[in-house]
């Protein structure tokens, strides 16, 4: 080895950092992504509109000077509503990722650990959640958290959990027998300190990457609820109501379809294609290339 | 003429970190009928080498910078992907390391046998058939009609490689090249193999480049050995002449740093003891030789005395997994892997367990640490009974005994920092009082281990396979534990490296008074380290006692049988074979 | 890449054979493709109940009265001629036509009449509309009633009719009356039977044939082929309503079959040989959520007058679909159109796109047991700061009429405007009540909140009244909404301000209207009550002339101007679109296009 | 092998018991009844509608009922869809559903394996980033944006297809398609992950040094392996386009199973809700031991214990 030096080593997620950097591809998903989050959080403080000043004489008016993107059935201005609508719709994915991604690690964990009984019994139990009829959940979710959509969505994140909690325990199952983890156990580490410090760190990388491919399911779940009329209320907009509401006009007034439509797959586009990347550079196999 | 002659062969790597040589211009020829011994250390470029020659290395990273590679008249590393195709598997075959991944799981073996008749002979599933069962007896896989149709993993690792040998000679190629058949085989399985390969090679004529790194197989086997170190070839010549008197100091140093079973050795040599790189500017090296000073000192005879209490006794221990536990019906048979097994260990001894691949060696040394719950029997460790102790009451004795792996790749957690990996154990069983104590004993260990203290804040995956073993080490010392159960913790590494860290281990047991069983499937190693010794087979001990007497006479047949198959590599076993 | 080809090339093929849409083949065929909007639950006269099941009924049966295709007036259906009505106007005899025949040939009965409307009012099938032949005499005591050996208890009136207990009753005060009734009502988990106060039995429900013989005022006479019925009260438009399918018979013999008197859920209407019905046409196949088809009935009394050889209804609830099919030559008509697209149709499809009025009203309901909403000037000012005028030109884009009243006009009665759009007068209401209440009131009016069912046309109006109040009267009305369940739950238990409603007439009588808002009404639902109002609307009920009833009408009306349990919006238009080669279809208030008169002729 | 299928089935039960009682008891929870109507009903009528249906006994006794009907495969009537029995609707609806599904699935991975073994074969090349991203298309739009704009295209715009119905072939076009774009993407992701995997194993370095062209090595070393995602993908994806299509299903009209799903809770329409969601618990099941047994045809190291 050259003389050592003090400064810290290259932990994994530099490695990772460097690797993801490198795939262009994933580069660009990311700045895109970015760009499309500081827009929907910046945009709408851009213009004197706003999200729900309607103006009846101006309804369904075309991309102009002063409405950017149109306007509505209720003459509101489209590009404010896209934006705030974005903001709701990447709030709505991201808050619903991360109760998934916390209840699906720690289940995942638990049952992939402790193994046997108890391991069958927690995933028999996901299995019976998976076939449970998702509509009558959502309404039951609407009647108990009808104020607040944000807890509805919370409460979406416990249906999405399944799967998060199938891949932690597989992955926790095939690093249970590794010899590092039975060195710890030699080393006299409780079961607890063995689950957080040696199985989730190593879990982090799988868990990442179906985080990333979450975020963009939900936003299309709450764009199918808003579908059925479960979704985001009004006057709140989000983009799965806008696509909704524009999806049945394309020929009439296609600018309402078009503009959330665009900014809904750009993000779409860009989250699977940085999870994509993340793939590649976290799982240690891929990179030998 | 030689069947293949390679001049100035060069082939390096482009990746992203910069060129890696992995071949650096080597220069050899094979003659018809002979066998060519290539040896040298993972990295060496051995394989890369042969890859080269088969037009086998991925083109993104790899590149043939430079050389030639005559065959038949024509320059093998020149010609296009189609007719180097035609040549492949045809008039060259190969034969890779690993039986249980180099087949195909998903497709049978008669169709992976007849493959290359269909693909260079045009010939039909039928009339490949028999030529394909043919060479299965040929190969020593009786009842060879039957069991052409099973799959690859109802086959074990021995008949496998046999199933390899017999797909490469089907199409009785002109040259063989084996790359490491036999290193992923227990010894006595890999004895059946080299000897089925020479008996093949006088039978069909067919030249062999043999690639490895145990020299004992070398010595075996081949006529002619070329000996390769980082990319270079140091040393070439007949086998005779290699072994009776080399030349280059990394092949004296190799040749002197194996543990042998009639070396006398205490400590072993290593190669660092012949021969000193100098990193000269842009990664050339410069090897230099060093007169090695091989001071031994008096291997200290260890007595038990009269009343003296056994540290670690263990009674009738047995460990049984059950197969087929399903929900209803409880564990209906189980495999027996330990079965009543009884030996004592005395303070500062090293018990040798010997055994091979399944003969459940390996699962004792975890059932005595309870990382596996003994079935029956007792551990009595310094007049305590562990075997009914639930696991919190264990903590204690955690901090009394140790264990060290086999793969220093998986037993090192790659998120944590070596501060951490070797404090943490500290903490939990309070050793020290502060972080900086704590710390402070880390630097002690690392030094102790051969590592620089600066190291404390690198991840395992920045260190080589050598290195991380010495982390392992300082890890299990840190809680200053009496007694160690190293399980294989050198079959993963390379002659030279192991040399060291069996070294350091003995070091250790002189200066802190440590007790160890020490696993492995080399008996060889297992001379060196171990006064006395158990050999295990199936679950039992066939044959205890001190380790000189067992290898001056064994009694159990299948200890002979064990010591038989070890390769001869004496000078008079080579010229009596090439005489 | 073989796979890829293949599926290509199989798509291509599919899609060049196209075959003739089914307008163009409607030509030939005389086969109309007809969008019924959402699936019936039933097509049993006396159990379906949604507007798709009335189209398909009206196809299949008839009643003793047809009605005009232009002017909807009643007109001689299966009855022979106009009924002879007796001086008083409460006895009407009916003459069956002689030629009158079920599609599978038997002729049809006074007495198939007297079956169904028996079948109708039969306490044990529960049916829903029962209360459209509460015009008839008793047939509201008989629905409704509980009989034990001493006679027959009346629940909803509070009123007992029997000659046994009439001396105990008489005695009782009007408090000791309410708690007897009270006490009948057996405690609600209980499940125990009512049991009579006087005589202690167990109250039955009348069973089939305890009342066959009773008192209801229907007599058949099959020899001479006439039927006798006598009303509650006169009712100068009884023949009007004797056209909605709840009077329409059905096939006795095929009720026994079935065994369907008391039961909803027989089969009798599922398949072609089982229907037997006595309109223009008859089923021929139903394929459920896919296509109901009929076709001609042969045996049909005026089947020379009949062109259409069969309707095809589809049942597609999603109005985008069923805009997008009626566009493609997939339908004739349609049920409705997505409001979006009205500005469009107009413009681009004027000869198929249609607007007619239609018997309706939208409005919203006020909450007026909880404050605020329970002071009428706060009501009044929410009403008269909407301007319905805006709204209707912009958001609706329908060319609907804008309510200020409850009651569209129909008939002989129009709607007169009782109030208008007055944003200042407004806000001066809601400060003087402000002033009153002080901080309080403030308090109130911050959170109003109004309530609607999940639909993107009642979000499009609630968005637009709400900006209205917020600029006229300063208050942010907050919108929630519901999935229709809930809702309707939520409307029933009154934990709303202020929610929306609409409301389909299904005669052309206000008191369709105006009934729903009696004390305790069903559909109320607002917790409002006024004895006047309740008053008058029993008059106008027994009221023979008909404008003495229209006076009556317009106090009720004046009153709920006054004081304002609902927020009137506007009064629903029908917007569909036709196919030009539909000939005989003619726009009507209910909507109504009776399919015997329909035919198809290509536009020359 | 029957055995194994029989044995996978009788372990199904008590899962499809469980979710049977969860369901039977959650659709309760939702406010407002079956029979509630925007007309209002006197209570005495809707009682009796109630009691005709036992909706007025106590909760447990109607469990006990339902759950004794059930065990002998009477899934009750539906509350909805006066005199058609819940076995009736979907008896009428799954076989379109089904065929949907398949044609979907059918171009699903006609289009999705194809990109994926390109992909694969062209690893980190333009192709490769252009099949990717191509197929991506196939997620990002969601369903009831590619119904409309196919309808545009193909319908409205060049007259090929009818925009609606189940009537005649030409009309299973468009649906499918749709339906099938969404989860080419996933085949095509899946098997290029599959594929980049086997590759990567030791014996396609033995089968190339026997002489085995590219060709060779993909299609009868990889691709068997590398189709054991895909394939444990195909089976619940099957199940959930059964009954997850109400959103093609009523863009397009189509009398299929899918719609039952959400309007079977919608009307509170108890019994259809449960027969719905046990039709689907049981398709999920049934399509895993296909998958099981597939992959074991494919892999034979998985035993089928």
């Amino acid at each position: 080895m050259t003389a050592a030096d003090q400064t810290p080593g290259a932990s994994l997620w530099r490695d990772a950092w460097r690797r993801l950097s490198r795939n262009r591809l994933a580069v660009a998903s990311g700045v895109a992504f970015i760009l499309v989050t500081l827009l929907c959080v910046v945009g709408p403080f851009v213009t004197s509109y706003t999200a729900n000043h309607a103006d009846l004489k101006s309804s369904y008016q075309p991309p102009s000077t002063n409405h950017w993107f149109g306007t509505d059935h209720l003459g509101r201005d489209l590009f404010v509503r896209t934006l705030s609508g974005g903001r709701i719709s990447l709030a709505v994915g991201i808050l619903a990722t991360a109760v998934s991604l916390v209840i699906g690690v720690a289940w995942g964990s638990i049952a992939g650990y402790f193994g046997g009984r108890l391991d069958s019994v927690m995933m028999r139990f996901v299995d019976i959640l998976y076939s449970l009829p998702f509509v009558i959940m959502v309404i039951l979710l609407m009647v108990w958290f009808e104020r607040n959509f944000l807890l509805l969505f919370a409460a979406i994140g416990l249906v999405e959990w399944l799967t998060m909690a199938r891949i932690v325990r597989g992955q926790v199952v095939s690093l249970k027998n590794t010899e590092f983890v039975e060195a710890a156990r030699a080393l006299g580490y409780s079961r607890l300190r063995i689950i957080f410090r040696h199985l989730l760190p190593n879990v982090i990388g799988p868990v990442i990457i179906y985080a990333t491919l979450t975020v963009p399911a939900v936003m299309l779940l709450e764009a199918v609820l808003s579908f059925l009329g479960l979704g985001v209320q009004a006057p709140m907009s989000s983009w799965g109501l806008l696509i909704n509401e524009g999806a049945e006009k394309i020929d009439v007034y296609p600018w309402l379809l078009a503009f959330p439509a665009v900014f809904f797959s750009l993000t779409l586009f860009s989250l699977n294609f940085i999870g994509d990347g993340l793939r590649d550079a976290l799982d240690p196999k891929s990179s030998k290339d | 003429m030689p069947l293949l002659e390679v001049d100035n062969l060069k082939t390096w790597f482009h990746t992203r970190d910069g060129v890696v040589r992995a071949v650096d211009g080597i220069s050899f020829t094979l003659e018809k009928g002979q066998i060519l011994g290539i040896v040298g250390e993972s990295g060496s470029g051995k394989s890369v080498t042969v890859h080269s020659l088969m037009g086998l290395v991925p083109s993104p990273p790899g590149r043939l910078e430079s050389g030639t590679a005559q065959f038949d008249g024509s320059d093998l590393l020149q010609s296009a992907q189609r007719e180097l195709r035609t040549l492949r598997g045809k008039r060259i075959a190969m034969i890779f390391q690993d039986p249980m991944t180099s087949l195909n799981p998903y497709l049978r073996i008669s169709e992976q046998l007849i493959e290359p008749l269909v693909i260079h002979e045009d010939a039909s599933r039928e009339a490949a058939m028999p030529r394909a069962i043919e060479m299965l007896e040929k190969v020593g896989i009786h009842d060879a009609a039957e069991r052409v149709h099973s799959y690859p993993h109802e086959f074990s690792g021995g008949m496998r490689q046999r199933v390899m040998i017999a797909m490469a000679l089907i199409t009785n190629p002109e040259i063989l090249i084996a790359d490491e058949p036999t290193t992923a085989l227990d010894v006595t399985v890999q004895a059946q193999i080299l000897r089925l390969l020479k008996e093949l090679q006088t039978d069909l004529g067919v030249s062999v480049i043999f690639i490895t790194h145990d020299l004992g197989v070398v010595a075996e086997i081949a006529d002619n050995i070329a000996v390769m170190f980082r990319g270079k070839i140091v040393e070439q010549g007949s086998v005779l002449s290699i072994f009776e008197n080399p030349k280059h100091p990394y092949t004296k140093g190799l040749l002197a740093c194996r543990p042998r079973l009639d070396s006398t050795f205490t400590i072993l040599p290593t190669v660092a003891d012949y021969l000193e790189i100098i990193e000269t500017g842009d990664g050339e090296t410069e090897l230099l030789e060093k007169e090695p000073d091989l001071v031994q000192p008096e291997p200290e005879k260890k007595v038990v005395g009269e009343n003296e209490e056994s540290l670690l006794e263990v009674r009738d221990l047995s460990v049984h997994f059950p197969v087929h536990k399903s929900l209803w019906r409880g564990a209906s048979e189980s495999v027996k892997a330990v079965d009543g097994i009884s030996f004592k260990i005395y303070k500062g001894h090293t018990l040798g367990l010997v055994g091979e691949s399944g003969c459940g060696k390996t699962t004792t040394g975890r059932a005595i640490l309870k990382l596996v719950e003994p079935t029956a029997g007792e551990i009595r460790f310094d007049r305590d009974y562990l075997q009914h102790l639930p696991p919190e009451a264990m903590l204690p004795y955690r901090k009394r005994m140790q264990i060290i792996f086999q793969d220093p790749y998986a037993s090192l957690n790659a998120r944590l920092t070596l501060e951490q990996t070797i404090t943490e154990p500290m903490h939990v069983h309070g050793l020290a009082h502060s972080h900086a104590e704590r710390r402070d004993r880390a630097v002690a260990l690392l030094e102790e281990v051969g590592l620089e203290a600066a190291f404390l804040r690198r991840y395992p995956h920045e260190f080589s396979g050598g290195q991380r073993q010495r982390l392992c080490v300082a890890r299990a010392l840190a809680l200053e534990p009496e007694f160690i159960v190293c399980d294989e913790a050198v079959s993963a590494m390379d002659v030279s490296v192991q040399a060291q860290v069996l070294n350091l281990l003995k070091e250790l047991q002189s200066r802190r008074g440590l007790t160890y069983i020490f696993i492995s499937h080399d008996l060889s190693v297992v001379k060196f380290m171990a006064d006395t010794m158990a050999v295990m087979r199936a679950g039992k001990i066939v044959e205890h006692g001190e380790s000189e007497a067992i290898y001056a006479n064994p009694r159990d047949e299948y200890t002979q049988q064990l010591i038989e198959a070890i390769p001869r590599d004496s000078v008079e076993s080579i010229r009596q074979r090439v005489g | 890449m073989k796979p890829l080809c293949c599926t290509l090339s199989l798509l291509f093929l599919a899609a060049c054979s196209r075959p003739p849409t089914n307008v163009e083949a409607g030509l030939e065929t005389q086969v109309l493709h007809f969008g019924n909007g959402a699936e019936p639950k039933s097509i049993d006269p006396h159990v379906g109940t949604s507007v798709g099941a009335n189209n398909i009924i009206s196809a299949l049966l008839e009643g003793l009265m047809a009605e005009d295709p232009r002017t909807l007036d009643p007109v001689p259906g299966v009855a022979e001629r106009m009924p002879e009505v007796s001086t008083d106007g409460r006895v009407y005899t009916f003459t069956i036509r002689k030629s009158a025949k079920w599609s599978n040939g038997d002729p049809v009965k006074p007495s198939d009449f007297e079956f169904s409307w028996h079948r109708m009012l039969n306490p044990e099938l529960g049916a829903r509309y029962a209360e459209f032949l509460y015009d008839i005499k008793n047939a509201r005591r008989y629905n409704l009633g509980r009989k034990c050996d001493g006679g027959l208890w009346l629940f909803n009136t509070r009123k007992v009719q029997t000659a046994a207990h009439a001396a105990e009753w008489a005695k009782l005060s009007e408090p000791e009356r309410n708690a007897t009734f009270a006490s009948l009502k057996p405690p609600e988990d209980s499940g125990a039977k009512p049991t009579c106060p006087f005589c202690k039995k167990n109250l039955e429900v009348p069973a089939w044939d305890d009342w066959k013989l009773a008192d209801v005022g229907v007599r058949a006479h099959d020899a001479n082929r006439t039927l006798v019925v006598t009303l509650e009260n006169p009712n100068p438009l009884f023949l009007e309503k004797l056209n909605h399918y709840s009077y329409f018979p059905v096939h006795p013999p095929t009720i026994d079959r079935f065994n369907a008197h008391i039961r909803k859920d027989t089969k009798w209407t599922h398949n072609a040989g089982d229907y037997v019905g006595n309109g223009p046409f008859m089923l021929r196949n139903w394929a459920i959520n896919a296509r109901l088809e009929t076709e001609r009935n042969p045996h049909y009394w005026d089947r020379a007058n009949v062109k259409l050889n069969g309707v095809y209804f589809y049942p597609i609830d999603k109005k985008d679909t069923e805009e997008r099919a009626a566009r493609a030559g997939f339908l004739h008509s349609t049920q409705s159109l997505p409001a979006h697209r009205l500005d469009f149709l107009t413009r681009k499809w004027p000869t198929h796109y249609k607007a007619e009025p239609y018997l309706g009203v939208y409005f919203y309901r006020f909450n007026v047991t909880e404050p605020p909403m329970d002071d009428a000037r706060v009501r009044r000012a929410f009403s008269i700061s909407v301007d319905r005028e805006q709204l209707v030109k912009y958001v609706l884009r329908g060319g609907q009429e804008p309510a200020y009243g409850l009651s569209p006009g129909m008939g002989k009665f129009e709607a007169k405007a009782r109030y208008k759009f007055d944003p200042a007068e407004a806000k001066r209401l809601l400060e003087e009540y402000i002033a009153e209440k002080g901080d309080a009131g403030r308090k109130l009016l911050e959170n109003v909140e109004l309530k609607y069912n999940t639909s993107e046309d009642h979000l499009k109006i609630a968005e637009a009244i709400q900006s209205m109040w917020k600029e006229n009267l300063g208050v942010e009305v907050a919108l929630l909404n519901e999935e229709w369940k809930v809702f309707m739950s939520t409307v029933e238990e009154l934990d709303y301000q202020i929610s929306r409603m609409g409301w389909i007439g299904d005669f052309r009588d206000p008191i369709t209207f105006l009934d729903l808002w009696v004390t305790g009404g069903g559909n109320n639902n607002t917790g409002w009550s006024s004895a006047k109002y309740d008053d008058l609307i029993a008059r106008a009920r027994r009221e023979p002339d008909l404008a003495k009833r229209f006076t009556i009408y317009n106090q009720c009306e004046d009153i709920l101007a006054a004081e304002m349990p609902v927020l009137t919006i506007y009064f629903y238009r029908k917007h569909y679109l036709l196919h030009p080669t539909v000939k005989g279809w003619h726009p009507t208030v209910l909507d109504h296009h009776p399919l015997k008169h329909v035919y198809l002729k290509a536009t020359d | 092998m029957g055995r194994y299928v029989v044995k996978r089935l009788l372990q199904a039960i008590p899962v499809l018991l469980v979710i049977a009682t969860l369901t039977f008891f959650m659709v309760r929870l939702a406010p407002g009844g079956p029979f509630d109507e925007e007309k209002k009903v006197p209570k005495e009528i809707k009682e009796r509608i109630e009691k005709h249906y036992g909706l007025d006994q106590p909760l447990w006794k109607q469990y006990l009922s339902y759950m004794g009907n059930l065990v002998q495969g009477d899934l009750g009537p539906s509350f909805k869809y006066a005199g058609w029995t819940v076995a009736e609707l979907i008896g009428s609806s799954a076989p379109v559903s089904l065929m949907l599904g398949l044609l979907a699935m059918l171009i699903a991975l006609s289009i999705g394996l194809p990109a994926g073994l390109i992909a694969a074969l062209y690893k980190n090349s333009p192709v490769d980033y252009f099949a990717m991203s191509g197929a991506m298309i196939g997620i990002c739009l969601p369903t009831f944006v590619m119904g409309p704009l196919l309808i545009l295209g193909f319908s409205s715009g060049m007259g090929w297809f009818a925009p609606l119905g189940w009537y005649t072939w030409s009309d299973m076009v468009l649906p499918s398609l749709t339906l099938g774009l969404y989860y080419a993407a996933y085949v095509a992701r899946l098997t290029r992950g599959g594929m980049l995997e086997v590759l990567s194993q030791d014996f396609i370095r033995t089968a190339r040094a026997k002489g085995a062209s590219e060709r060779r090595v993909m299609l009868k070393h990889a691709l068997k392996g590398g189709l054991l995602p895909v394939v444990a993908f195909i089976g619940p994806a099957f199940a959930g386009i059964i009954s997850g299509s109400f959103i093609i299903e009523t863009i397009f009209f189509i009398p299929g199973l899918g719609r039952f799903f959400v309007t079977s809770a919608l009307n509170r329409d108890y019994t259809m809700v449960l027969g719905t969601v046990l039709f689907y618990a049981l398709l999920i099941i049934v399509m895993n031991i296909i998958v099981d047994l597939v992959q074991a045809w494919l892999n034979p190291r998985t035993r089928l214990e």
